[in-house]
């Protein structure tokens, strides 16, 4: 095949080592070491993707991450988009399809892993030019704990582009090696190449993406990963971003940054072109210019500038004074045509050529530094945004500062590195870098704006610019978003700052007074605001945002994919429900058992059969995931006559008592039963979901509110596995479980408990307490015997038929009862009040938190909406939970008419619904206005579109005189 | 009378069904094996008070003074550090001769007395995970924040801190060995997200 | 090279060619509107176009439409739970289905429809309970099965092995999105015809009083005389109350969004996840745009903590197999002003002439065209329109709250 | 991720904490002596400056602690964190009351 344009020798690609791979079908070979754009050259390769809207041939900009228009689609297993060929690093075999400024996402399941590590440093150097090589050098040097974060896969910065170029008095890749070597040879040093920082946040938190493996082989090592770091101190040296120049035609395949000519030629040994054109503003690209001479191209220089900083290189051709006014060709370069910057634009001269590298000077890569809302300043000699001092625990080195020389850049480096005072001042350099010749927009013969590009990958010109500014727009965030500038993938690297200085020309007119200025936090003042043309300092930039590049979702999903994304808990006695083939039910983090389904039964039948055996027989279920907090202190019963809005102080040791906890706002927060286990101790259960929220509430007030008060919270939620055996029959059950145990109807009282030994030998606490209205005990033990007890029980039960039963049947059992359950049949706008628990709150109580509340307007008038239960005329009809109540007199004639066009009125809504076995109809709880005065109104139940007729009734629906609870 | 070993015997640990998968999922690089039945008594004393002068002198020796102080090593009976008035004891395991937890607890609510304060018996509240091995802290390095560079956390320190979104108590207690202590329910998860993290290492 | 899309295919139309005037600041107008947001210049239009008061002033700090109204995330929709709520965000989606022909300005209003997601059992009664009470306000809404979702919304996974499975979702067909930017813009622009001076770069730094009278505004560019002022400062309301010598119970929280690079269409809708955290829609120019959650503290940086953003992203990834290697291009933040129930604050204020609509927290664009039109209602009349009525700052007092939250309705 | 020092423990990610709004806002002595207005402000009234603002946290997954932090809602740069009452310094700030 050979590669006509890869020179025989230079750079730091192994020409031994080839690498085939195919663009849009075509077969190619590059090398070991090169690029996707470096092996496309080198194979004569100019022209990539069309451009997004019109459809422009476009060709290979830049040798970086501010690539704006060689984007490819890496096709394989799964295709990943819109990576910028300028970076992506060449593999064996890829396959790969131009993209035209749009990707296309791969609708499969991504194969690959991704993972995210967490480090801290003493000093992360970002960047691995001379400056960050310098600077990460000096700091390992000093001891402290050192990172080193390269984007590239090699290190050296742009000095790779510039082999021959004496660094400390060696060759540039000589340099280079050695200061690596010594960087990896030290112990508290890490270097992370393929890393870019994509993230500076508060506190010097940095978040960067490492590309690891393309193919992985080895089972769990990531595809990317994601890094999150700690820096002590940062050190940033990114860099800067070359800029193109804004004429007509400036979008031709064979327009290059002049940077990129370099990169190409003295990092990866290809000659991009044979008759190149250098246009510059700037002192940067002579150095390019004879670079490209002296590897065998014929070289012509364009400089707008007069006179330049630097010599006239060698053999190269040089117009000083001139522009290019309009890049020739069709679907490359073919010719240039130039003209003098201040005289006639018609006076133009052709210049053949197959290559225009252009420099319209530089903008430091000052993303990082914004990103922490560091300030900026406009350098007119450097015609650029610098950073006006560094960030906080920050330093700045290299190009990002404005320091475009590499003596410069590297004794900023060590500085920076060794953490003593910036060495170069801003006099040192300008001098150093030169001047840039201010040159925004270069008018075309033909008098139009419409192929000047600003922005190649938006692909917007500058008559777009005009555009915004004739319609109004006076920001450079209007600006932005009135044309779309510097929202493409490269963010504006190079087209932002093009944008600025041309609004800064075409504004020369306009009241500064009303022209409000991109990100604050630049001070705009050295932006020479006298005269009325705002500089570009006054306009200021669009504002700098994470990720410096982009980032895939899945590197930022991590692990936590699949059933590692939510912990899933569970209790100790997990396995026998799965072995009994419990349906689960998701509330809060834990997986409960929601049924247990028997062959052929489908969740209605379990359930039925369930509650069957509960109110008849005996059923037991896990009950574990109750929250549970052990509360001691002298003071605790005061603190939980506080939090409770019933009497806690008064209960005797040895029982229990119900209560309900409520905000400040009086609403229902949370409730369940708490143990006096002695005068100055209790158990507090809690909701399986409040579980945390209420120990949180309880630390709260203690700690903030009521320190002097002698108590303390443990939360005991897991030390404790806790089994409901309930039932008419349950008795028989614990007896067997608990032979010394007084199980009697007067020996256990109802709403008491007792320490005992079981059978077994295990400790264990036996409550007796009810859920369900049934005779039922609750067997609390060590969580490590949780699964022995549950074993114990469903031995000891087998010959009463004992049934496990889940959440569904707890529930119907409980809304029989009418007990609420928080966050179903409350939602945050509920008082206990509401509930029908007025008996909950305390009148004679001082004070408890909510209390205040219930004398506000809002609750003492009528209309609130109270806690009932619902009978539907049809006895089957099993309302959905979350239907809606109406009147009668609102409803259609016809109940199954449909909705009525109007808005109806709604009284209430239904909480809970379920079909009753003891019953033998179906029932449902709601929250209805006024409800309690209601009972027996007949009202409409309103779901899908239709009306159905409901009789509102008393909240307890059985056993209302609570005959069964003793069994 | 059932015998105390009969009793023991019966006891699970949270991580007991994963035994094996642990034992696939390790190397020398990194090991993972739960340490079970410990017995863990949570204390709440305010340092410095009478309070906690009774459990020293129940415990005959200090409680920890700081944020990741331990006061002894794996094999014996040691307290760490939670919080400036929550510490927690831990002792070997009954059934290797360590303290029945009922039985201490006792001791130790006895010692306090009417004074301020708390004991509580958390042995089944946590389990403990031990991983282990020259890739332990990178493992680590994948879900927990905190700085794990033996200076700034050293072999005898441990914290309370979050692993991924779990909440754990953190024990660095050789170079390369650490223990790891969710709650219990958390701990199939913990144990998934760790072997998850030591897959590449195997 | 991938198929060659006809040239302009993708792109967007014009602007129209010219928007709006930069006056200089008059010394007085019958109605100052602070903040040149949505609401405010919304406030603007219906002042003058709908009660014929024109001279009217916008004052914007910074650059216009520059604050939460440059960092939503679009999505409209008016399924809310409470009657009151249902009421405004119900009039305001028929502004909206209105609102391109009245504006002669493309918004891209697109009524692609809303998905919200049910992973849990109360969810799913969460959901019903909202669809059937939205029925009843005449809203649009239903309860659909997960199959149903696949059908709306086909690159969803309603895979069962995922932690929190799809059990199904309220879908508001008329529900959508429009293009934020141009929406601002077309109010701009029809107010600066009407005779409304929008002031940038203006930023009101005190009032003037005659006894408990407004009679003007302080600014750095001068003071200006004012009838009546409208407050309509969304996340800054509370500094300029303060100002004004009152409260109100709003805190200021950082609200992320990101959006992708421009990918072809493949997401047809707009999928919000109260549960795992997840609003996505894909905009017209094919950038996925997504919102994270609030950040928890206070904070007017328009920035907030990366790990809100990360949280998301196993949740969307998980949900949208095909967003794996969709790439993060740019994240950013807004301060949003959260009440405690969730619910804004639209109405009168102790200080006469002086108006005060704010708290719309996260989920305030969509209000745009209904929050406008009610609160020039306000000013004009000096006294709430229905709409508002239940939005007074007394609710705070007499506890009659409209608890988006408490009932678990979503945000956005 | 703000990095917070916990008065106990030290400097920790933000994520192991969580928020509580304004610091030094009382409960009541008597809830019931106050008037509807008056219950109303402890309720939802809060503090919301732009610029320094003294704020409650709690090192919720670390020692479980409340304490306070002076932090800046502009750049959010935390000055200091406190247990107790406010050191005397942040006093003329606009964030007190
Ligand atoms: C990330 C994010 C996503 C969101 N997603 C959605 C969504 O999907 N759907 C939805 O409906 N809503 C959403 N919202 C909420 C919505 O953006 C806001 O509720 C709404 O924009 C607020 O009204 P506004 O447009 O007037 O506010 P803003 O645009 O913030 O306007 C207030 C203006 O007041 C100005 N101002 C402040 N102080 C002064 C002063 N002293 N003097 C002069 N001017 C001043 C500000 O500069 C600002 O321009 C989202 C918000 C955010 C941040
Ligand atoms: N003559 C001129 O006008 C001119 C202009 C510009 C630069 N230069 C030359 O450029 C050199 C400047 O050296 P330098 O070290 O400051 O810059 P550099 O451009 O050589 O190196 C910056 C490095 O930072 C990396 N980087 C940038 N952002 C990153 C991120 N977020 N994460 C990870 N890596 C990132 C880049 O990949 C690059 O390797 C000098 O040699 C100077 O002479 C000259
Ligand atoms: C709906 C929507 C879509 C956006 N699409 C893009 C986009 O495609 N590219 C881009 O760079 N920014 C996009 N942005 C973000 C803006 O560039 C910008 O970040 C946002 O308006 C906030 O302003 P700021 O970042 O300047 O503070 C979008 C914003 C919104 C609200
Ligand atoms: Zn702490």
């Amino acid at each position: 095949m050979g590669s006509p344009h890869r020179l025989a020798s230079g750079g730091i690609v192994d020409r031994g080592t080839s690498r085939t791979f195919t663009i849009d079908g075509r077969s190619f070979e590059g090398v070991a070491g090169d690029t996707v754009t470096s092996a496309a050259l080198a194979n004569g390769v100019l022209q990539v993707g069309d451009s997004i809207y019109r459809g422009r041939p476009r060709g290979v900009m830049t040798s970086g991450v501010e690539e704006p228009n060689a984007f490819v689609r890496i096709n394989g297993e799964y295709g990943e988009s819109m990576q910028p060929a300028t970076i992506t690093e060449l593999v064996d075999g890829s396959e790969l399809t131009w993209e035209d400024g749009i990707g296309t996402l791969d609708q499969s399941v991504d194969p690959a892993e991704y993972d995210h590590m967490h480090v801290h440093t003493d000093v992360a150097v970002i960047g691995a030019g001379p400056a960050g090589l310098a600077a990460a050098r000096a700091a390992a040097a000093t001891g402290v704990r050192v990172m080193l974060f390269e984007q590239d896969f090699a290190l050296g910065g742009s000095l790779l582009g510039r082999p021959n170029e004496v660094v400390e008095g060696i060759p540039a890749g000589a340099w280079i090696e050695d200061v690596t070597a010594q960087l990896e040879q030290a112990i508290n040093c890490r270097i992370l190449k393929r890393t870019s920082v994509f993230g500076s946040y508060d506190s010097n938190y940095l978040i960067a993406l490492e590309k690891r493996v393309e193919a992985p082989g080895t089972d769990g090592v990531s595809r990317q990963r994601v890094w999150h770091i700690n820096a002590g101190r940062v050190v940033l040296a990114t860099g800067a971003f070359e800029r193109t120049l804004v004429f007509a035609g400036n979008d031709l395949p064979g327009v290059m940054l002049a940077s990129a000519a370099q990169n190409y030629l003295g990092r990866y040994g290809v000659l991009a072109g044979e008759q190149v054109v250098v246009f510059t503003t700037n002192d940067s690209a002579y150095g390019v210019a004879a670079d490209l001479a002296a590897a065998g191209a014929s070289v012509s220089l364009v400089d707008s500038r007069a006179s330049a900083g630097v010599d006239d290189p060698a053999s190269v051709d040089v117009h000083h004074g001139s522009v290019a006014v309009e890049a020739i060709g069709s679907d490359r370069v073919v010719g240039v045509r130039i003209a003098p910057r201040d005289g006639d634009i018609q006076q133009t001269q052709q210049l053949p050529c197959d290559l225009l590298a252009v420099s319209g000077g530089w903008s430091a890569n000052v993303n990082l530094h914004s990103q922490r809302q560091g300030a900026l300043h406009w350098d007119d000699d450097l015609l650029g945004f610098v950073p006006s001092g560094a960030v906080r625990d920050q330093s700045l080195a290299g190009s990002v500062t404005g320091t475009y020389w590499t003596d410069g850049a590297v004794a900023e480096g060590i500085a920076a590195g060794s953490a003593q005072p910036d060495p170069t001042t801003a006099q040192e350099r300008r001098t150093g870098s030169g001047t840039t010749d201010g040159l925004w927009l270069i008018p075309s013969p033909a008098g139009d704006f419409d192929t000047h590009f600003v922005d190649l990958q938006r692909d917007e010109t500058a008559a777009g610019v005009v555009r915004a500014v004739r319609a109004g727009m006076r920001s450079v965030e209007h600006v932005k978003r009135y044309t779309s500038i510097s929202t493409g993938l490269d963010q504006g690297k190079i087209g932002g700052v093009l944008t600025i200085g041309l609004l800064s020309q075409l504004l020369g007119e306009h009241d500064m007074a009303s022209m409000p200025a991109g990100q604050p936090g630049q001070d705009g003042a050295e932006g020479g605001a006298t005269d009325r043309s705002p500089s570009p300092g006054a306009i200021g930039t669009t504002t700098f945002r994470a990720p410096f590049t982009p980032v895939a979702f899945a590197a930022l999903a991590g692990r936590a994919r699949g059933e590692l994304y939510d912990p899933a808990r569970v209790t100790p006695a997990q396995a026998r429900h799965v072995a009994r083939g419990a349906e689960f039910e998701d509330v809060g983090q834990w997986k409960r058992p929601w049924f247990y389904p028997q062959s052929g039964e489908d969740m209605n039948a379990a359930v039925a059969r369930e509650c069957r055996a509960a109110r008849t027989n005996v059923a037991y279920m896990d009950g574990s995931t109750l929250g549970k907090i052990e509360i001691r202190g002298k003071d605790a019963p005061t603190f939980l006559n506080r939090i409770y809005t019933n009497a806690f102080a008064k209960l005797s040791v040895g029982k229990q008592r119900y209560g309900v906890m409520c905000g400040p706002d009086g609403m229902v927060l949370d409730d369940g039963v708490s143990f006096r286990l002695a005068e100055d101790r209790y158990l507090m259960t809690t909701t399986t979901g409040g579980a945390a929220k209420v120990l949180e509430w309880l630390e709260e007030w203690h700690q903030t509110e009521w320190p002097e008060l002698d108590v303390f919270f443990t939360s005991v939620t897991e030390q404790w596995s806790t089994t409901v055996v309930a039932g008419p029959r349950s008795r028989d059950v614990i007896h067997k479980i608990a032979p010394d145990l007084d199980v009697s109807k007067e020996g256990f009282e109802f709403m008491s408990f007792h320490d005992t030994v079981l059978a077994s030998g295990i400790p264990a606490r036996i409550a007796r307490v009810t859920f369900s209205g049934e005779l039922a005990f609750e067997v609390n033990v060590s969580g490590w015997y949780g699964e022995a007890v549950w074993d114990d029980i469903t031995h000891a039960g087998a010959e009463f038929g004992i049934t496990p039963y889940g959440t569904e049947t707890m529930h119907v059992l409980r809304a029989e009862k009418a007990f609420p359950i928080v966050g179903q049949d409350t939602d945050g706008t509920v008082t206990p009040q509401d509930l029908g628990m007025d008996w909950v709150v305390a009148k004679k109580k001082k004070d408890f938190i909510g209390m205040r509340s219930y004398a506000r307007a809002g609750h003492v008038e009528e209309g609130r909406k109270q806690l009932v239960s619902l009978f539907p005329t049809d006895p089957e009809l099993r309302l959905p939970e979350g239907s809606q109540l109406v009147t009668t007199d609102n409803t259609p004639a016809d109940p199954l008419d449909g909705i009525a066009p109007q808005p109806i009125p709604m009284i209430g809504h239904v909480t809970s619904s379920y079909r009753s076995e003891a019953l033998d109809r179906t029932f449902a709880l709601a929250l209805v206005r006024d409800g309690r005065t209601r009972i027996g109104e007949e009202v409409m139940a309103s779901f899908e579109g239709r009306f159905y007729p409901v009789q509102i009734a008393e909240a307890v629906v059985y056993d209302k005189e609570g005959a069964r609870r003793d069994g | 009378m059932v015998e105390r070993t009969a009793v023991l015997e019966r006891r699970r640990s949270p991580l007991q069904r994963m035994a094996r998968e642990l034992e696939t999922g390790s190397s020398a690089n990194a090991a993972l094996r739960e340490v079970p039945f410990l017995a863990q008594i949570g204390l709440r004393v305010v340092a410095d008070t009478p309070s906690a002068a009774a459990l020293e002198a129940a415990l005959s020796g200090p409680l920890p003074e700081g944020v990741g102080d331990v006061t002894g090593l794996p094999g014996d009976r040691h307290v760490l550090w939670l919080a400036p008035d929550e510490f927690l004891l831990i002792t070997p395991d009954e059934a290797d001769g360590g303290d029945d937890p009922v039985r201490i607890t006792d001791e130790l609510t006895a010692a306090l007395g009417e004074l301020p304060g708390q004991v509580v018996d958390l042995s089944a509240n946590r389990t403990t995970l031990e991983l282990r091995g020259p890739r332990a802290q990178e493992v680590l390095d994948k879900s927990c924040r905190l700085d794990l560079d033996p200076v700034a956390f050293p072999v005898g320190s441990a914290l309370v801190t979050l692993l991924g979104t779990v909440g754990v108590v953190l024990w660095r207690v050789t170079p390369d060995t650490w223990r790891i202590m969710p709650r219990s329910s958390f701990a199939t998860h913990t144990a998934q997200w760790l072997l998850d993290g030591m897959r590449e290492f195997v | 090279m991938t198929t060659a899309q006809g040239s302009g295919q993708r792109a967007l139309p014009p602007h129209p060619s010219f928007l709006w005037r930069n006056p200089d600041p008059r010394n007085s107008y019958d109605v100052v509107i602070v903040g040149g947001g949505g609401h405010g210049l919304a406030t603007a239009y219906y002042l003058a176009k709908v009660h014929g008061i024109t001279n009217v002033a916008v004052l914007e700090r910074g650059w216009l439409a520059g604050g939460n109204m440059a960092r939503n995330t679009t999505i409209i929709r008016s399924n809310y739970l409470w009657d009151e709520s249902a009421a405004i965000y119900e009039k305001s989606l028929k502004l909206w289905e209105g609102l391109e022909d009245e504006l002669g300005y493309d918004i891209f209003f697109s009524q692609r429809g809303v998905l919200n997601l049910a992973h849990t059992l109360q969810d799913q009664r969460d959901s019903v309970r909202r669809v059937e009470a939205n029925r009843l306000n005449g809203v649009d809404a239903e309860y659909i099965s997960p199959e149903q979702v696949k059908e709306v919304c086909p690159i969803i996974n309603i895979s069962q092995d995922i932690r929190y499975p799809v059990m199904g979702a309220t879908y508001q067909p008329r529900a959508g999105i429009a293009k934020h930017d141009w929406v601002a813009w077309g109010y701009a622009r029809r107010a600066s015809e009407l005779g409304v001076d929008l002031i940038q770069n203006c930023e009101v730094t005190g009032f003037d009083m005659d006894g408990d009278r407004v009679v003007g505004v302080r600014t750095t560019r001068g003071n200006i005389k004012a009838g009546r002022v409208a407050l309509a400062a969304a996340g800054h309301t509370s500094t300029l109350t303060e100002l004004a010598g009152f409260r109100v119970p709003i805190q200021s929280h950082p609200l992320q969004a990101l959006v992708s690079e421009l990918h072809e269409m493949i997401h047809p809708t707009v999928v919000m996840s109260n549960h795992v955290h997840v609003y996505v829609s894909q905009a017209h120019k094919g950038e996925l745009v997504m919102g994270a959650g609030v950040d928890s503290y206070n904070g007017y940086g328009q920035r907030g903590s990366f790990h809100v953003i990360e949280h998301q992203m196993s949740a969307a990834v998980e949900l949208f197999p095909a967003f794996s290697r969709a790439h993060l291009l740019r994240t950013w933040g807004g301060i949003v002003d959260v009440t405690l129930d969730a619910s804004p604050i639209m109405g009168l204020t102790p200080v006469d002439g002086m108006y005060v609509d704010c708290g719309w927290g996260t989920g305030g664009f969509k209000a745009v065209p209904g929050a406008g039109f009610a609160f020039a209602h306000t000013i004009a009349n000096n006294e709430p329109h229905e709409l508002n009525r239940p939005y007074s700052l007394e609710r705070f007092v007499t506890g009659e709250l409209i608890d988006e939250h408490g009932a678990a309705a979503v945000a956005h | 991720m703000l990095m917070i020092e916990c008065p106990h423990c030290g400097v920790r990610p933000e994520g192991e904490f969580t928020y509580g709004g304004q610091a030094h806002v009382p409960y009541p002595e008597d809830p019931q002596a106050l008037t509807d207005e008056e219950w109303a402000q402890y309720l939802f009234y809060r503090d919301n400056p732009k610029g320094t603002f003294r704020e409650r946290w709690v090192h919720s997954a670390g020692c479980r602690k409340w304490f306070n932090a002076i932090r800046d809602t502009r750049t959010y740069d935390i000055t200091s964190t406190y247990l107790g009452a406010a050191p005397a310094e942040a006093n003329s700030t606009q964030g007190a009351q």
